[in-house]
């Protein structure tokens, strides 16, 4: 069945393909055209022959579900990657074909890639200006590229210190620099691939500020992302991709959202989800007075068997302090943590292992995966004694729970024994989460679970959640996605600045109830506006 | 579509393949080509002795393979290789009996361990870059070594423990059956215990080790420990073979068993190794030493070739991978 | 002050006992040795530290000829006598010397030889000659004394020459592959008896006995003269202590403003099974 | 809440000062210490002698500190000193002048140019490992020393030639002017210069700083030549000083260089490091050496003695770090 319509929509695509790809030699309106791309990685056809036009100052946004092949697509505009003989680019009516970024950069391509990942070691202003210094005679003039760094980020809307390490830099302040950097290049065309995952809601409108400014320059924005309300927001064209194939492009204009999703999943599907209720039972766990200077501060809760918490709050509100704490990665300095009523000490990771407790953090990079093993490696690892005979581990059995897993997330992987590394940003943090599955924890945290998933994957990840809290587990799940938080969770904590500042029921809980405890009440605080004047003053030196 | 799928489901295959088997296929071109060229050189008698040559640090390598997938390094082993032939040659001098040729084997191993459990702590809980901590230990150890032996040979000829270096089990030399089984030991622990699951999670992301629950220091302490006793080991055959222990044995051998390892493939960036590519590494070494030894090639000549060969078949194995 | 080439040499650490010898018998000496690792720079910078640390006199066994020179005009600029020990410098080197304690390197690799063409007499010779760390003074000058006696009989061939680090480990596996790939060696001259050692105990794992192979190294170190007669046919007798106390005497000489002598020849002696109580005893 | 911030910025701030200069503090309290227990400790001429010292495998360590910084690292360099010092001194050799004097520093630095654009090639093209690329340049590099010097010593006792290693500018040793110009510029260039930027971005990430358009090749080309080339000025500095070349040179350096740059605070992980931290770290080095020779430490227990240090001083670093 589903094969029939998709080699309708194929049959369909490859004829208005053939039509474009006349029009298009013609068409001088376009700043970059793509024929038959394709690309083979081991294993993996991850493009076949996709074709896309982007016309010049446009917002041109790309979607499709994980593992699809958008990063590849871009990759290989970007000259990180070689594609397959037999495709055709031309970038502002030129061909084009770029072995390394730099000749992207020359022609006038910028990119923010989906991982970010600055040089920690280097400043802001360093980072910003890396690889196109700006030189006195034969010296670097630090000075003038701190200068117009900081002219630069303060035209933006994202005043700091442009002498900060990047390390010091938070991972949605490095995303805006990332962008502002993208910025910056003299391009006509600017990847964004998934610019907003690292982003809460106020630096998301930041954002759109700043593509709005920057297409009002006649550039053109190449928008990928996951969210359908960002897409409708910001686009002009959307472009789909199923499978490495791609399907087709309209004007945002004249597209449902339903229709949107259908292109992409190739099937009709709710966008919203629509949770059912759940039994809940006796309090599970219980934090008390838990505190670590300096991060937060007295934070007080109780989850009980079956029910959903979430935990909101801004950026660099703590919240991911707090629940690293409670599980004993960065253990809080003072405080009580009580499971079945009992007081129970957690200093260690494995602590919280053995009280069944598991763990999906936020940065997938940095705590999450192995890289460089296999998926299976990376799904077995907090547990491995379930699979152990006579003292050793067996292959087979690791591999059979991983395939089931593979299949039960349907992960898109040629293999379980794929390095992970190999997979599609969304594909990984399926994998994650099926390593905390398959420890059958009592208590769940999820520390932004569906950063960077697909609207299909994100529907079934939701409906899992809510599998496993009929199953009596307990969830704490932390997100920078409001939608997210309101549809899922049975209260919410609120965090401002390290403290909790209130939980609200699902019932009272809305959006914008919540945002406004999270920015710490109806005034800003003292501190935050000391911190403002100061980034100002930093700003004018 | 579905027969391009297992075309390239093939072809992975191969790649598979040619990235685990890659580097045992450059030993055997090199076995073969050599044994073309010199007489006897395909012979059981010249296999065994390559391995009883290789043996010794081989077996640091493989210690020095479980450092380098954690991340690691281990730079005193050859150090460690003095100081346990030292220790192990005053304890059996002028003594008999297969009695103390344990105690001194086993005392060379624990002189060994001592020193991992050193590099290890520093490594671990002093959060000390191991090439740094090892580099000290390497020079700490051969000072110990001269000091306890004040700088001169100490005789090892108990017929017992000698023995060990010179008999053969069924024709297989001594040395080759404990290489064989510390291998077969080395390699179960590694691929097939949770010990050394941790050991790659710690070299595949440190963080992400401590957030399954893998209890960093510990596996690291083991780790080096591990390594350490290998050295011991070594140190005791090497004595047993060479009827005496001296404090300028293993003199860089740590460089030869690193070499063999990142040869087997281990990457240096941690989180990729095996153990018995770990001995093809060795192997590689121990068939051109031979061969380039039995062809007469001069020594100038050799190390010059030597570093070539090195290098070549650590590029060759990285061309076609990247080809694949 | 006496800096010293390397403390990892079994041949050295007697010369070191000699000195230290003289060292404890004369309350007025304080003699501070320390370790070059063979490293020339290593030594230079001994040397430097010496001068600054304002010693009487300098005591040197050069790591090899070439460091000499920079050493002697830096004790001449200080003004601090200089006594060399071991390792006999070139003439122009030797200039700025005050004396000269040792034999020359060259004789024990002639001896050596003779013993060997003595013990051949007229068979054929297949050698194998194995060699201490390149580029020291003692491979060089003794390899060179092999070869020169070797040239002059027809009837030995050097088969093989290779680098056994000193080591009587490396040299043991170098032994091994050499047997292998050439059955027909018969004899094999190792530039020191650690080695000897080496390439004897790699004979017995062939197989080969005592009556199938000449083995002789350089030194006479005390492990060498058990083996001597069992496997190891000769040695070279250099004496260490003599050399070591010698040249401590000369220096302490120097020190006080005496005249000495500028060179002091003390000779190799060849030492055959026969001689091996004899010299056994001088270690006791 | 005020006052916390504030405070935490005073910290912040004086952890600051402790990374920076804490390895400084040490060096200060050692050669403090060394003073009160040596006369003639804090003497200037003391001083230049240990400068002096110093100044051959600390020129090294400042080319192994780019080649860390880049998370790489090189192992030749001993071996490219002692190619480097046949090289010159063969060149040198019973001639007189100037003229020659300089050649030979040129050929000398040449020579080690093209190891390090062998390494460099080998790393950066061939995506080899820097360590195996490096420890197959340094078996190569003896070997072809020993080749061209036919295993012996060559003399280099030309007055001008000498006159560098044993003379002075204004009472400072001309070693000591070396490297004293070579910090400066090398400092300049890490500092000062894009490519030193670039080569801090390759340590921090490479593939960032390929999307950047850093061109990591080329960069990774020019840090193993320059490493190359000051090893070969260090060869050529030690053939000035000893009079001669000798394919024994430099045995070993590349560790002690290695030792320097990281006590002096470079990572071995890339992307830190600074040129006068790592002068630092090579005059802690120096500074221990003279000290325990003119204290008259038995040479066994000073290579002991020496490995703690080392180990101390890093690990007193980091703890310092860790509690600040
Ligand atoms: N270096 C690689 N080696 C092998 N396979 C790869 C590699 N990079 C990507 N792939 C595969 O190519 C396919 C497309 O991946 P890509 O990252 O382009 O997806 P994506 O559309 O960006 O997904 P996401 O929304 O999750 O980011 C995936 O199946 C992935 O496993
Ligand atoms: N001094 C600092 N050094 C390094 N990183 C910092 C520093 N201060 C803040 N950050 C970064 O700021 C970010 C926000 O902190 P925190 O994790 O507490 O916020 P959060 O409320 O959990 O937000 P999120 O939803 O993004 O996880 C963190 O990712 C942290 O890395
Ligand atoms: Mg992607
Ligand atoms: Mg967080």
């Amino acid at each position: 069945m589903k094969s029939k319509t998709n080699s309708i929509t194929l049959l369909f695509s490859n004829f208005t393909q053939l039509i474009k790809t006349i029009t298009l030699m013609t068409n001088s309106d376009c700043i970059l055209e793509m024929i038959n791309v394709s690309k083979t990685f081991p294993g993996v056809k991850a493009l076949d022959k996709v074709n896309l036009s982007i016309r010049k100052g446009s917002i041109h946004a790309l979607m499709g579900e994980n593992g699809a092949g958008k990063s590849t697509l871009m990759k290989i505009l970007y000259g990180l990657y070689t594609p397959d003989a037999g495709g055709e680019i031309f970038f502002d009516g030129k061909p084009f074909n770029p072995k390394a970024p730099i000749d992207a950069i020359h022609t006038g391509l910028a990119m923010v890639p989906q991982e970010i990942s600055p040089s920690a070691n280097l400043s802001v202003a360093a980072n910003f200006y890396l690889g196109r210094e700006i030189k006195k005679g034969i010296l670097m003039d630090q000075s003038a590229m701190n200068e117009k760094t900081n002219d630069i980020l303060k035209e933006l809307g994202i005043p700091m210190s442009v002498e900060t390490l990047m390390q010091n830099v938070s991972v949605a302040k490095a995303q805006l620099l990332a962008i502002a950097t993208a910025v910056s290049y003299d391009a006509k065309l600017i990847i964004m691939d998934e610019p907003t995952t690292a982003l809460t809601e106020s630096e998301v409108h930041q954002l759109y500020r700043i593509v709005k400014k920057v297409q009002e320059r006649g550039i053109a924005i190449i928008y990928i992302s996951h969210k359908l309300g960002e897409v409708f927001e910001l686009s002009d064209e959307v472009s789909v991709i199923r499978d490495g194939e791609y399907i087709g492009t309209k004007k945002t204009t004249d597209i449902t959202k339903e229709e949107l999703i259908n292109m992409m999943v190739g099937r009709d599907m709710d966008e919203m989800f629509q949770r059912e209720d759940v039994i809940i039972g006796e309090t599970l766990l219980e934090v008390r007075n838990l505190s670590l200077p300096g991060k937060f501060h007295d934070i007080n809760f109780s989850v009980r068997k079956g029910e959903i918490f979430g935990i909101a709050g801004l950026v660099g509100a703590g919240r991911s302090e707090v629940v690293e704490a409670l599980f004993g990665y960065k253990p809080a300095e003072s405080g009580e943590i009580h499971l079945h009523g009992k007081k129970i000490e957690i200093h260690k990771p494995c602590d919280a292992i053995k009280h069944r407790i598991g763990f999906v953090t936020e940065d997938r990079k940095l705590t999450g995966l192995m890289l460089n093993m296999s998926v299976t490696d990376n799904m077995i690892m907090p547990e491995l004694l379930p699979y152990e005979k006579h003292h050793l581990i067996s292959e087979e059995l690791a591999r059979d729970v991983a395939n089931s897993m593979k299949d039960q997330l349907r992960i898109k992987t040629p293999t379980v024994e794929t390095i992970i590394g190999n997979l599609s940003g969304g594909n990984q943090q399926k994998v994650l989460i099926a390593r905390w599955l398959l420890l059958e924890p009592e208590i769940l945290i999820l520390d932004e679970p569906t950063k960077g998933i697909d609207i299909g994957a994100k529907a079934e990840i939701y409906k899992l959640i809510v599998e496993l809290a009929r199953l009596g587990k307990a969830i704490i799940i932390v997100s920078s996605e409001m939608l997210e938080l309101l549809s899922l969770s049975d209260r919410i904590m609120v965090m401002a600045e390290g403290r909790e500042v209130g939980i609200v029921d699902r019932d009272n809980a809305t959006q914008e109830v919540i945002l406004e405890m999270a920015a710490g009440g109806d005034v800003p605080s003292q501190e935050e506006q000391e911190l403002e004047s100061e980034y100002q003053t930093q700003g004018v030196a | 579509m579905i027969k391009e799928a297992s075309a390239n489901a093939r072809k992975t295959h191969y790649t598979e393949i040619l990235n685990k088997y890659g580097m045992l296929l450059i030993l055997i071109l090199l076995f073969s080509a050599l044994s073309l060229k010199i007489d006897g050189f395909a012979s059981f008698r010249n296999i065994f002795s390559i391995l009883e040559q290789v043996s010794m640090f081989g077996i640091i390598a493989i210690g020095v393979t479980f450092a380098i997938v954690t991340g690691g390094i281990d730079l005193s082993s050859g150090a460690v290789v003095a100081l346990a032939s030292v220790v192990g040659a005053s304890i059996v001098t002028g003594t008999e009996g297969y009695g103390m040729t344990i105690f001194a084997f086993g005392a060379a191993m624990f002189v060994g361990s001592i020193c991992g459990l050193i590099n290890g702590s520093i490594t671990a809980y002093g959060r000390i870059p191991p090439f740094i901590a090892t580099l000290g230990m390497m020079t700490m150890a051969r000072g110990v070594a001269q000091l306890v032996s004040n700088g001169r040979p100490i005789d090892a000829s108990s017929d017992a423990f000698t023995s060990i270096g010179d008999g053969s089990i069924f024709g297989v030399p001594g040395l080759v059956v404990i290489y064989v089984l510390v291998a077969i030991t080395c390699h179960i622990m590694m691929s097939r215990m949770s010990f050394g699951r941790h050991v790659f999670a710690i070299g595949g992301n440190v963080n992400t080790a401590k957030i399954c629950g893998v209890n960093v220091e510990i596996t690291l302490l083991k780790v080096y420990i591990l390594a350490g006793a290998l050295a011991g080991l070594a140190g005791a055959m090497l004595t047993s073979r060479a009827y005496a222990g001296n404090p300028t044995f293993g003199n860089m051998w740590e460089l030869d068993a690193i070499a063999a390892a990142v040869i087997g493939g281990t990457s240096l960036a941690g989180g990729v190794g095996s153990v018995p590519m770990c001995i093809v590494g060795a192997l590689i070494i121990g068939v051109m030493n031979k061969g380039l030894n039995m062809l007469g090639v001069d020594p100038y000549w050799q190390q010059i070739i030597k570093g070539m060969i090195i290098i070549g078949a650590v590029l060759l194995d990285a061309q076609k991978r990247k080809k694949a | 002050g006496a800096p010293m080439p390397s403390f990892a040499d079994k041949w050295m650490s007697y010369l070191f006992e000699g000195i230290n010898d003289f060292n404890d018998k004369h309350s007025d000496v304080e003699i501070k040795m320390t370790d070059a690792n063979e490293d020339p720079s290593k030594m230079l910078n001994d040397v430097d530290n010496f001068i600054d640390a304002g010693v009487n006199a300098l005591l040197v066994v050069p790591t090899d000829i070439a460091i000499v020179k920079p050493i002697a005009k830096k004790a001449n600029r200080a003004n601090i006598p200089l006594v060399i020990v071991n390792r006999l410098p070139d003439e122009s080197a030797m200039k700025n010397v005050d004396a000269y304690v040792g034999s020359e390197s060259i004789q024990a690799g002639i001896i050596q030889a003779e013993s060997v063409v003595g013990m051949l007499d007229g068979k054929q010779g297949n050698i194998a000659i194995l060699m201490g760390v390149l580029g020291h003074e003692a491979q060089i000058k003794r390899t060179e004394g092999n070869k020169q006696v070797f040239s002059q009989y027809s009837n030995i061939k050097i088969v093989a020459e290779q680098e056994g680090r000193w080591d009587r480990a490396k040299a043991l596996q170098i032994v091994e592959d050499l047997l292998q790939a050439h059955p027909e060696i018969n004899v094999i001259v190792a530039n020191n008896d650690e080695m000897a050692i080496g390439a004897l105990l790699a004979a017995r794992k062939a197989g080969l006995t005592d009556a199938d192979l000449i083995i002789t190294g350089v030194d006479a170190t005390p492990d060498a003269l058990e083996y001597l007669g069992s496997g190891l046919d000769s040695t070279v007798f250099q004496s260490a202590k003599g050399q070591g106390y010698g040249g401590a005497e000369i220096a302490y000489k120097l020190a006080k403003g005496e005249k000495v002598q500028k060179m002091n020849w003390i000779n190799f002696e060849l030492v055959l099974e026969e001689q091996k109580v004899e010299y056994l005893y001088k270690y006791q």
